[in-house]
């Protein structure tokens, strides 16, 4: 069993008073690529070293399959790590790179070579084993940081920001390697980013972290649809989910004197103050005359099929951003006013006060 | 799900398999062995892992060196500092030795040339920065000034204070050279008035090239866009000196002034002994050498102690205050 | 699982590596302790070890070759299960390595020392000899130089002596009798006045060790002192604000002013420069020394027959013309030896008429030992200043103590500097020398 | 920048004097090293009409620089040995281990950077005495690894403060124990740094005088440079002699100087700049 486990795991620096990791509970089932997603300090670096035995667990556990790993060396967890910078030794070979673990473990020399062998196969690093680190590009080194991982079968990977280093075309084509190498080899696997994108389309589960503290985790699906909180909802997706803060009048919400239908159970759930939050495909252009938040085209990104018209809207008299994504070539003028309104079910409902969720 | 093609763990009978649904954690498979038995032991954090002990081994040696043969011989030199020379020898005298120091003319010169160290070693500093950055500008030759230059670095400063003796001596090419070019020859190690300057200035010349290769290297770190941003700016040199690199080389300007001050306080001992011995009327002691003469020709190794006790503290004072200022001047640039 | 059956071996050579760590200084330590007790003998030394170390900054000298072949044939003699080292040390820091060796209350077992203060300053570490010496004391001169409260810590070998030496051939140049150097001060004036005119320096002088004016003090001052004034000075009544002492003082600094010196007295080395100058015939006179170097044999190297030598010239009436003289370099046996006895031998052997003789022969030395014919040496003037010696008396310098000496230096340097009066000089050496 | 044509060239002659006068005091020294003492005494200035290597075979023959030299290589190899070790150790663990007192060890160590030798001169002599070190070998190494350690500490730890963490905490994730990491990357990846502390090092223990002649009492354990100062004695005057001695010992140096001039302008600059 190589479910990984974190219970109530905390990490508190020396010298601060709150946790960079807060009592954080968490299970990742066996083959599952769990993505830790979330701005920068929010801890998911943290949660992944404690895992890797880099950082100290100050209370609670952390578990690989039935092991309690919480205060073993990284070494006896039988993990592999791939970090950003790729941490190749610069000194040696990559075949050496990728040998190193198993020589540490004192794995035969004809059993090393088979095993880099097969996967310097795997990643196509057939042609550079003898090369040093110095002499490769930025991909061809971080396939040999995956290679040192793979060659070790451990029962866990972490990985740690591993594409943040490649430009972007490279980025996504190896985004999608590493997914289905993980599939292929069916090995637990803890990654690390700050992309949301990346965690979307890599993820079998994404668990969103914020200041030390975990959001949600969940498919990356459930993710976009059912965000647990106002801080998931404007995490998750690309452009962002429209976030306006409005008033609930006998189940629509009102916003700057427009009405929005909401959702009757969730507005029944609300207490006080509540804010909207609208996919931008989920508002609908409407036309002159009828009822629809207005709102001041500032600018057109045409993509072709579709396009995201930002502007403007004057609710309660300060204006706030709005993104709506409209069919391609529609040609929206920058300075005119468009009207958008949307369905219930697509509207999220947030409790300004607490942040949560309000939707069933 | 897929197995890995990749070693054992695509041998189905492997127990060691994690990916068997449902596969109890057999305790009779051997790595389940190995993880229960370090699952029970590592609910606590053991005290004396590898990890924490090793880093106390490496740095063992070290320490140990460094208390043993500098650390203990301090402790014992002062200790000692408080006993009597010839009769005394031994017994307690308490601060007589110091006041015998305070009272040596001597001394006191030995001290200020202390301060006269102090003052010079903005010089001292300056000199090598500046010459790092005419080479910086790549001056015609720069390739073999920076070789040469270097070059005293390496010679014993015994070697250097005796070819100095006789290059400075004052029928010596020094003032044949001086002559040539109508200037009245000078008693460079003779005469009390410019001796210490002398001598500072033969330390400078031996030493200037090492402060030279350091800035050499702060400079290679200088980011050239920010040279060319100034010159955009329509900067001159003078304001791009002291506007871009300057601060730019905070860093490695604190390390020369830290290096160069250690190295005037401590490292002059061989030219001074060499080239004037303290002399012309002791007019060119410095406290190393204070210690050397009372301790040897003077057999007062007491009072020898002491004068090293009151050289260690000025040692320590003045570094400190040195870290202090410089911390200050570039948080202030 | 490979990375299962590894970790123990993992663990054991993690161990085995901790163990060489921490045992790696200790294996140094005692390799250390091991090659001590090798090559560390010589300073335990000691008799029962068969060894005995001479320090000395002599014996490396070729010219002092045969001595120490001579003393080391006659000690093998005596004992010759006894091995003897001879360590030069350089002269620079000869007191200084003594006093590390003092200190640490190990080191030689037999020491050259410099008669006076440099003697009188350590006898605490040095056995007082008196009971060995025996018909030495008949033989060999010098011995008020190595003595202290009348009690004897050093066997004199040489005695020290500083002669005024001249050169003939400038003194000719010069318009002067080459046959007929100065006697009193008066005519030692004019000589200088009269070399001044060919362009050369009347004397060689280097006062950057300040001993310039020690021999000064020691060669002027018989001819400056009444006989009873010179031997109260020795012994012990010294009245630094008398006449006749700032006579002295005040000679050394109208000597500078009137141009008697090279220029750059203060930094021009005694034993490198100053007879370097004179040998290189820059100028007309030196004051030189008797034994070891800067003598009758090194001048005679360069200058030939144009040596001369004049003992110190009478300044006042009533002053007398001689050249003082004292024992030299002895050697001394230090407490901390393990057979006095046996160390005495080898001082002994190292005074004996044999090995001075070939010091005296190769070296150029006057040894003390007063049965050495001296006669054929061929040069010259090595008869008049044997013939002088019985009229010596001990110089006036070595009689004070290192402090006063120090200061002395100093002020010597300062005087020339005009950085201190002659008053102030004396006011200073008289509160240092109580 | 700013300067161009001209004013490069009038820079430039400073410069060259300034190069000049920095190599001059050698050649001068090479040109008495040609005299005999007899034509040094009659005029010592002047340019040496023969050339010959007889100086430099007395001072090798008579002198026993010979014999120095080959105790000064002993105790310089010895002494570097122990200074690489040991600095590489510390600085290691000093720059990338975390451990309590870490901060006061370093400052202990870089502290001693400020106590000249003369502070501490007699009681080291005891305490070298007294483990009975005095005149050995392993008595002079130890006396030059414990005046030179403080300087090679500090630029191995700040040489090793810019290798990245996360190289080492890969390999401790790969397996490899804290001595392992020592031994397979601090060592390798500290090459440069090493070699050029290590030439450093050598340097000066190789040009030593006022240690060693404190430590080697016994004249067949001197090393060279005290050797070479010992034939300027103040009782000998052959200054072509001494001068010959200079050359000779100086000339390894330079040689090194020549061929390593790279590596040791590097360890030089090893902890100037922090990257």
């Amino acid at each position: 069993m190589t479910a990984v486990t974190y219970e109530k795991a905390q990490r508190l620096y020396p010298g601060s008073t709150t946790p960079a990791v807060d009592a954080l509970d968490l299970e990742i089932r066996d083959g599952e690529f769990m993505v830790l997603v979330g701005p920068s300090g929010c801890g998911k670096s943290t949660s992944l070293r404690m895992l890797a035995g880099l950082e100290e667990v100050t209370s609670g556990s952390i578990r690989i399959g039935d092991r309690d790993v919480t205060h073993l060396p990284p070494k006896d967890r039988d993990i592999a790590m791939v970090f950003q910078n790729y941490a190749l030794y610069p000194h040696m070979t990559v075949a050496e790179n990728m040998a190193f673990a198993l020589k540490m473990a004192g794995v035969g020399k004809e059993e090393r070579a088979a095993r880099v062998k097969e996967a310097a196969a795997l990643l196509d690093l057939d042609a550079y084993l003898d090369r040093k680190p110095k002499a490769l590009s930025g991909g061809q080194r971080q396939r040999v940081a995956m290679g040192r991982a793979i060659v070790r079968q451990p029962q866990v990977f972490c990985m740690d920001e591993p594409l943040s280093n490649l430009d972007a075309k490279l980025r996504v084509s190896t985004r999608t390697q590493i997914a289905a190498l993980q599939q292929r080899l069916g090995i637990t696997t803890v990654y690390v980013t700050h992309d949301q994108v990346e965690a979307m389309t890599m993820g079998d589960r994404v668990a969103v972290l914020k200041d030390g503290v975990l959001q949600q985790v969940d498919t990356p699906l459930a993710l976009y649809d059912k965000p647990a909180n106002l801080f998931v909802a404007g995490f998750i997706g690309s452009p962002a989910m429209n976030l306006i803060e409005g008033e609930l009048r006998e189940g629509h919400a009102v916003v700057g004197g427009h009405e929005i239908p909401v959702d009757r159970a969730a507005a029944a759930a609300a207490t006080g103050p509540v804010t909207l939050g609208v996919r931008p495909e989920a508002f609908r252009v409407v036309g002159e005359g009828q009822d629809g938040l207005p709102v001041k085209v500032t600018l057109v990104e045409e993509l072709g099929a579709d396009a995201y018209v930002y502007g403007t809207s004057g609710v309660e008299g300060t204006p706030s951003n709005v993104v709506v994504r409209v069919p391609g070539q529609v040609g929206h003028q920058k300075g005119s006013t468009i009207r958008v309104t949307t369905d219930p079910t697509a509207v999220h409902l947030f409790d300004n006060a607490t942040g949560r969720r309000l939707n069933p | 799900m897929n197995t890995s093609r990749l070693g054992t763990r695509t041998d189905a009978g492997d127990p060691g398999s994690a990916r068997v649904p449902g596969g109890t954690p057999g305790a009779t498979t051997p790595p389940s062995t190995r993880t229960g038995q370090r699952a029970a032991g590592s609910g606590r954090r053991p005290r004396w892992t590898e990890d924490r002990v090793v880093p106390y081994l490496l740095v063992l040696p070290a320490v140990l060196i460094v208390v043993l043969l500098r650390i203990v011989p301090l402790v014992m030199g002062a200790n000692f500092s408080f006993t009597g020379d010839g009769d005394a020898n031994g017994a307690w005298v308490g601060l007589d030795n110091y006041r015998t120091l305070w009272d040596d003319e001597v001394f006191r010169t030995a001290m200020k040339n202390v301060g006269l160290l102090l003052l010079a070693l903005p010089v001292a500093v300056a000199i090598p920065g500046l010459l790092a950055t005419f080479l910086f500008l790549k001056v015609p030759g720069y390739r073999l000034y920076r070789s040469v230059y270097f070059f005293p670095v390496v010679l014993s400063p015994v070697i250097i204070g005796a070819i100095f003796n006789v290059v400075l001596s004052f029928d010596g090419p020094a003032n044949q050279l001086l002559e040539k070019v109508g200037i009245e020859p000078i008693d460079w190690l003779g005469d009390s008035t410019y001796a210490m300057f002398t001598v500072i200035g033969v330390h400078i010349w031996a030493t200037f090239g090492m402060a030279l290769v350091i800035f050499m290297a702060g400079f290679a770190t200088v980011d050239q866009s920010l040279l060319d941003a100034a010159r955009s700016d329509g900067a001159n040199l003078r304001q791009t000196v002291w506007h871009v690199i300057i601060p730019e080389l905070s860093q490695t300007i604190q390390f020369v002034f830290v290096t160069t001050m250690i190295g005037m306080l401590t490292g002059m001992f061989g030219l001074l002994y060499i080239m004037t011995g303290g002399g012309p009327g002791g007019a060119t002691y410095l406290p190393e050498l204070y210690i050397w003469t009372q301790q040897g020709q003077m057999n007062r190794p007491a009072l020898a102690s002491a004068a090293s006790m009151v050289l260690f503290v000025l040692m320590l004072v003045v570094g400190f205050a040195q870290l202090r200022l410089l911390k200050r001047a570039t948080k202030e640039s | 699982m490979p990375a299962a059956l590894s970790n123990g071996t993992r663990s054991r050579r993690f161990s085995t590596r901790l163990a060489a760590v921490a045992i790696a200084p200790l294996v140094l330590t005692l390799a250390a302790c091991g090659a001590a007790s090798d090559d560390g003998g010589g300073s335990e030394g000691g008799g029962e070890s068969g060894k005995l170390v001479v320090w000395d900054w002599k014996s490396g000298d070729p010219t002092a070759k045969a001595y120490v072949d001579a003393a080391k044939a006659d000690f093998e003699k005596k004992h010759p299960d006894v091995e003897v080292e001879f360590v030069a040390q350089p002269f620079d820091n000869y007191y200084t390595l003594l006093g590390t060796a003092i200190e640490s209350g190990s080191g030689p077992d037999v020491v050259l020392f410099n008669g006076g203060a440099q003697l009188r300053d350590r006898v605490d570490a040095l056995v007082p000899l008196d009971d060995y010496l025996g018909d030495n004391e008949e033989r060999l001169a010098g011995w008020e130089a190595f003595q202290d409260a009348d009690q004897t810590y050093a066997v004199p070998i040489t005695l020290q002596g500083e002669p005024f030496y001249y050169n003939k051939k400038i003194y000719e140049e010069a318009g002067l009798d080459p046959e007929a150097p100065p006697t009193t001060y008066d005519e030692l004036t004019d000589v200088c006045e009269a070399i001044a005119k060919i362009d050369k320096d009347c004397f060689s002088l280097g006062n950057k060790e300040g001993i310039g004016m020690e021999f000064h003090l020691s060669t002027f001052g018989p001819g400056v002192f009444t006989p009873e004034q010179y031997d109260a000075w020795l012994a012990g009544d010294r009245d630094w604000s008398s006449p006749e002492v700032k006579q002295l003082f005040e000679m050394w600094v109208q000597q500078n002013e009137d141009g008697w010196f090279n220029d750059g007295v203060n930094s021009t080395a005694m034993f490198m420069d100053e007879f370097t100058k004179f040998q290189g015939g820059e100028s007309g006179n030196v004051v030189g020394l008797i034994s070891d170097v800067a003598h009758w044999k090194s001048f005679d190297e360069f200058l030939g027959d144009d040596l001369g030598v004049y003992p110190g010239p009478i300044v006042n009436e009533g002053g007398q013309s001689l050249m003082p003289a004292e024992g030299g370099i002895g050697y001394g046996v230090t407490e901390w030896t393990a057979d006095k006895e046996l160390a005495y031998d080898l001082v002994d052997s190292l005074s004996s008429t044999d090995a001075l003789t070939a010091f005296y022969a190769d070296a150029g030395a006057i040894a003390s030992d007063t049965t050495i014919d001296t006669s054929d040496s061929g040069i010259p003037v090595v008869a008049d200043i044997v013939s002088w010696l019985p009229e010596s008396k001990p110089n006036l310098h070595t009689v004070l103590s290192a402090d006063t000496l120090d200061l002395l230096h100093r002020l010597s340097q300062q005087l020339i500097d005009g950085k201190v009066t002659v008053d102030d000089a004396l006011a200073q050496l008289a509160a240092s020398d109580k | 920048m700013g300067t161009r044509g001209l004013s490069r060239w009038v820079i430039a002659i400073p410069m060259a004097l300034l190069a000049i006068a920095t190599i001059y005091p050698l050649l001068f020294t090479l040109n008495v090293s040609q005299k005999t003492r007899r034509e040094y005494v009659l005029d010592r200035f002047g340019l040496s009409n023969t050339f010959g290597l007889d100086n430099f075979v007395d001072a090798w023959q008579t002198s026993g620089l010979g014999t120095y030299a080959l105790n000064s290589t002993i105790v310089t190899l010895g002494s570097v040995a122990l200074l690489l070790v040991f600095g590489s150790m510390a600085g290691f663990a000093f720059s990338q281990l975390h451990f309590r007192g870490s901060k006061a060890a370093f400052l202990l160590i870089l502290g001693a950077l400020l106590v000249p030798f003369q502070v501490v001169m007699v009681p080291f002599f005891r305490v070298l005495g007294q483990i009975g070190l005095l005149d050995t070998y392993p008595g002079l190494v130890l006396a030059y690894t414990a005046q030179f350690l403080p300087f090679t500490v500090f630029l191995m730890t700040s040489y090793y403060s810019r290798i990245p963490g996360e190289i080492i905490e890969a390999a401790r994730i790969d397996g490899a124990s804290t001595f392992g990491i020592y031994l397979r990357l601090m060592l390798p990846l500290g090459r440069p740094a090493l070699v050029s502390v290590g030439i450093l090092n050598a340097l000066f223990c190789w040009n030593d005088v006022l240690i060693s002649l404190l430590t080697m009492q016994s004249a067949d354990h001197r090393t060279l440079m005290v050797g070479v100062t010992a034939l300027r004695g103040q009782y000998s005057d052959n200054i072509p002699l001494f001068a010959g001695g200079v050359v000779m010992a100086a000339l390894p140096v330079l040689v090194v100087y020549l061929f390593f001039q790279k590596q040791i302008t590097d360890g030089v600059t090893a902890g100037s700049t922090k990257g």
